[in-house]
């Protein structure tokens, strides 16, 4: 669309430059987590900050969750920009005190003295055989969390400009990066590329559903979205980018076009956030305007397997999409 | 021995002043829950006065600390105005927090009071964070987080002391030691004799200090602080003390043995720090009273002006979740 | 409707009866949490159970919510039926891996081998004035967390019947109890009483609205309805009592019935409850047979304010009841 | 001496075995995994038999261990047989766990196998109690935690080893301080020397022992098998050792210094404690070569077995979330 320049990069890398971007601009920024500074992180997000930022602001912490969100946060009150790493982002089980009864609630319980500018990242790293420990995509947790802003990008592009905001942003911010996607190329526009914050980005345009997904999930949904396309089903994706704030005028928007709503999420069915986009949206779009059943495409309800056949059996599939999207333009 | 004002005379009995506010300060706010001015609970500090008074006076306003349900003693400590904390704590517009926080957080940035914390040994961490960041920006700033006997059985008191150890972090954790966590004893919650030995195990110095002996805490304090200024790290103080309400305005049920209440009842560390402070000449019983006297009226003209404060606006309820944003605008806020 | 013999107890009495039943019948059960045993917890719900259980089964521990919920799993696991109390359940936030990450999934990485008959019960602290970190209402958490069942009683009997009914059940539980209904007196019937799991209750009938609640929110409903019938507006509130397994047929069977549904929680709007609720009735209710769009009414996105006119904003009060009721009948 | 099989030598050629399996099911576990037979990862336990093969060596069976991300040698040491846990690693219908766990949470309750749990230090807590729910169900038995140097700056050690203190749980806790946590030195996670040390905090021996020499580590824990079951509560046990594999198949990268490897190659545990055999006569190098032999062989017939497994069936994804219940009728499930 625009004429701005771009480089193909890997999502890992994408994030890895915005680190290194705002850790330039900004020496209040300091990295801290477990293998980011020597090893560069296991999924290499940090690799080289070390060298260029030095020990005291590219931090190898104990194993200790909790205490290095905690630091985050105390870090942040006086005026610093932490960013911590969660080596998988499941791990946040053992922060959620620190997260949620501190970085979030601060600012609100100090009556607006104090802001929190913290960034807490880290993988989504199901699909890939790592069990029900490492499988979790928990952002419905966060969304639940008042005083959290919850990202999720979906391209090497939008990562970037998204962890740039995340890291500039005065509010404490959960960072998820799908670990399929690290390795995923994609055209990142060269110079200073912010992208905003609450703000949906239609990642394909299309008349008869709008598919709401983020993360990983915008991957399938494209996918699923050029099948049926050759069925002559003309599918919509919106890709919220960023789970709280969420951009819900795109979404009602989109909607209340095409009259029928998917939502398509990896996090366990169950109080998910597929449950929440489809209440929401019903409180912005009439339901006269449905012309059908809105259809959330989820993990099921278990933890997640090990075995192939099984994690894939648990985990959304693109058939799993494909049938949804059939179903609610045969109601 | 005269008791001519010299200026350590003044400094002294200034302490002592700070110790009688806090006193009377937590004897007002009992009253005000009685008489159902402040919601949920208070816990008083009374009895462990020397404690914060003696930390506090090592510091530098520019240092900060962090306090727990138990904090109004800290703040008063730390510099904190009576007026917006009583307002604070009877859920006034005026209060530091805006009423937001009331009794177990209030937060004053411009005293170095980073917030106090009900989660038990929650603001440890933060606490380590806060006083490496301020060392990364360059300041000689220090931070203090006070906490509890009870505290030091959870899970963040262990990971923050060893991440301030190996960060280096100039901050000093200081255990307040009441030997009770509400109705529990410290023997049901450990088996050593004391938490300051802990210290050994991030390697770095763990000191027991009386903590009725507000010179004493005063002067390990100093020590700490000095240590954390120059780089060397954190310190454990753990101050052997004693709280002698029962544990909260709303939990005044109180299991403790009469005796073992008497025993510290003796040993109050205002009226102990007042006999010595008589004793060396600093001050008399009659300026004494009159520092009584003085802290009574503060509490009382604190309580008055906050309760002819306004309510903070229900409408204004949402203000403050976050930090000004470009996506705050109206409408957009999931 | 019975003609079972009953007596009045408040909430607290009758969980303390269900402790107490419970452990005389079964040696395996032992109870921990902080100020439980010599205190009698401090809301009096485990009262005399030291004396007549004794400091084994009845055990003060030091406050590591983390560990007392590790160890309640870990005593499962060997065939104990623990029952862990949190002193509010707010501080689950520091227990959430030993929770989410263990107990609820231990059984089904064993596959199958081991279960974990463990209860984790605390109250919900808000409307008194406790500020934020003492009175949050995180169902929607455990909700979202396959392996576990998750359970809110609205009254005495209820309270009772399931927590008698959680300790039997070999699933891990968590149990929230509303703090204002712990001195709220209600009929409860003599002898062995047990409330099914996952089975709702019509806690009022009526042809023209269907609420949802649990907990506390059913005693405000109620308080709705009875205003609302003399309108003329005849509210059905249909309690689930435990939230997973939600009793979806029976809202599905009472929503198809009145074509308007609003659900009433307590925990903040997103991805709260009600959003889980109004989804998944989705999925059962044609969207042909809905005469309004479903409401929600929840808390603000906020943390729990302190001070008394800002909780009550924040919380859902009887007149946010009343107008979406209002609402959903004007549509 | 000569090298006739008295029930010692039979006894410490078991032992031997043992280390060798572990040896070779490691080998052949990264094999798979290239092979790509293996999803997520492998963490070998190579260059620390000597530690899980001594401390079961002090266990009865009816004994329970938890473990690790790193837990093969855990689970084979324990008793395990290397078809089941073959084949739960590679993902089969035939695994201890249906394939639903993988490598990092082999459970075996009819091994005394709780779990492997790959939430580092994450079981602590769960020993804990498990052990005093078996103290008060009446039974002698007791648990050991396995966890790493690592681990031990995790909340959950505090609150675990705190807690089973004041229980006296029959608990061991044994710290495997293979000084390294992934990428991480330990100098970067503590400032002490010896985790053991942190005993003393909760008031419990701490001991340090070699964890390359499977003797020293089985008498130190028959010791603290021993005082658990008096009922003298917990014991930490550091066993100092290494691995001399990178951290795992899904993280190859190795940055330690070559002389590092070098140095702790060379105290290899399973050849250092042949040739003590050799030695002492209990076995000669031929009757050890004969074992290798015999381990490499098990291991590949286990292999074999597994990869012949079928794949456990998608449809029944949903089965062992919960346990059965009343309320688990057709459709009623959340
Ligand atoms: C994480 C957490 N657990 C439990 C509580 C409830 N609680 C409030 S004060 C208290 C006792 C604290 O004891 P201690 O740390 O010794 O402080 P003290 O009250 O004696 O000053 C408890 C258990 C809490 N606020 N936070
Ligand atoms: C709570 C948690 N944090 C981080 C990880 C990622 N991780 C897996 S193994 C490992 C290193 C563990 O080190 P140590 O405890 O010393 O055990 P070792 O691998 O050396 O046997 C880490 C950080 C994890 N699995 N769990
Ligand atoms: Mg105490
Ligand atoms: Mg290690």
């Amino acid at each position: 669309m625009s004429a701005v320049a771009t480089r193909e990069l890997t999502m890992a890398d994408a994030l890895n430059e915005a680190l290194r971007e705002e850790m330039q601009r900004d020496p209040t920024i300091f990295v801290i987590g477990e293998d980011i500074a020597r090893h560069g992180g296991l999924f290499r997000v940090t690799a080289g900050l070390l060298d260029e930022f030095g020990p005291r602001r590219v931090i190898d912490s104990p194993i200790s969750e909790a205490a290095i969100t905690g630091a985050g946060v105390g870090g942040a009150l006086i005026g610093c920009r932490p960013v911590v790493e969660l080596q998988i982002s499941d791990f946040v089980s053992l922060a959620m005190d620190q997260l949620v009864n501190h970085g979030a609630k601060w600012r609100y319980m100090s009556g607006g003295q104090v802001s929190v500018p913290l960034v807490v990242r880290g993988p989504i790293s199901n699909g890939i055989g790592m069990a029900a420990q490492h499988s979790q995509t928990l952002e419905a947790w966060f969304v639940h969390a008042p005083g959290l802003v919850v990202i999720m990008p979906s391209t090497a592009a939008d990562a970037k400009g998204l962890l740039k905001s995340a890291i500039r942003d005065d509010n404490p911010v959960v960072f998820l990066e799908k670990r399929l996607l690290y390795s995923r190329k994609g055209e990142v526009p060269d110079g200073e590329h912010l992208v905003p914050i609450g703000v949906a980005d239609v990642k394909r345009e299309g008349r008869d559903v709008t598919i709401v997904a983020a993360g990983a999930s915008v991957q399938l949904s494209l996918q699923a979205a050029r099948q049926l396309a050759r069925e002559g089903v003309e599918v919509e994706v919106v890709d919220p980018r960023t789970l709280k704030p969420l951009d819900i005028d795109a979404i009602a928007e989109s909607v209340a076009r095409t009259g029928r709503l998917v939502v398509v999420n990896e996090g366990a069915r169950a109080g998910g956030f597929a449950s929440e986009v489809v209440a929401r949206t019903l409180d912005h779009v009439p339901l006269s305007d449905f012309k059908a059943t809105p259809e959330r495409v989820t993990a099921k309800d278990t933890p997640i397997p090990y075995a192939t056949p099984l994690e894939r059996e648990v985990l959304p599939s693109l058939e799993d999409v494909v049938s949804a999207v059939t179903r609610v333009m045969q109601d | 021995m005269t008791s001519v004002e010299t200026g350590a005379s003044v400094a002294l009995t200034q302490l002592y002043l700070t110790m009688a506010r806090i006193r009377a300060f937590e004897a007002k706010a009992m009253d005000l829950f009685a008489e159902k001015y402040i919601r949920g609970s208070v816990h008083p500090y009374t009895g462990e006065e020397a404690v914060a008074v003696g930390v506090c006076a090592a510091l530098r306003p520019e240092d900060y600390i962090t306090s727990t349900h138990r904090g109004h003693g800290h703040c008063i400590a730390k510099g904190l105005e009576l007026r917006p904390m009583m307002a604070e704590i009877t859920g006034r517009a005026t209060g530091y927090c805006r009423g937001r926080g009331g009794s177990m957080h209030i937060t004053a940035m411009r005293h170095g009071m980073l917030g106090a914390d009900a989660i038990v040994a929650g603001s440890l961490a933060m606490a380590a964070g806060a006083a490496y960041g301020l060392q990364l920006q360059g300041k000689d700033a220090v931070v203090v987080a006070f906490f509890g006997d009870g505290g030091a059985q959870q899970g963040i008191f262990h990971e923050a002391a060893n991440l301030a150890a190996v960060l280096d972090a100039p901050v000093i954790f200081v255990c307040e030691n009441n030997q009770w966590a509400i109705s529990t004893p410290i023997s049901c919650a450990i088996r050593i004799e004391n938490i300051a030995d802990r210290a050994a195990g991030y390697g770095f110095p763990g000191e027991v200090v009386d903590g009725n002996d507000v010179l004493a805490v005063r002067d390990v304090a100093a020590r700490a602080v000095e240590r954390a200024r120059r780089g060397e790290g954190p310190t454990l103080i753990e101050a052997k003390t004693y709280r002698i309400t029962p544990h909260s305005a709303a939990t005044p049920t109180d299991n403790r043995a009469p005796d073992e209440l008497s025993y510290w009842r003796e040993r109050d560390p205002i009226v102990r720090f007042g006999r010595e402070l008589v004793e060396a000449g600093h001050a008399s019983p009659e300026r004494l009273e009159e520092l009584d006297r003085q802290a009574g009226e503060e509490v009382e003209d604190a309580a008055e002006w906050a309760l002819a404060s306004p309510y903070p606006d229900a409408a204004a309820a949402e203000e403050d979740v976050y930090a000004p944003a470009d996506w705050l605008t109206p409408g957009r806020l999931a």
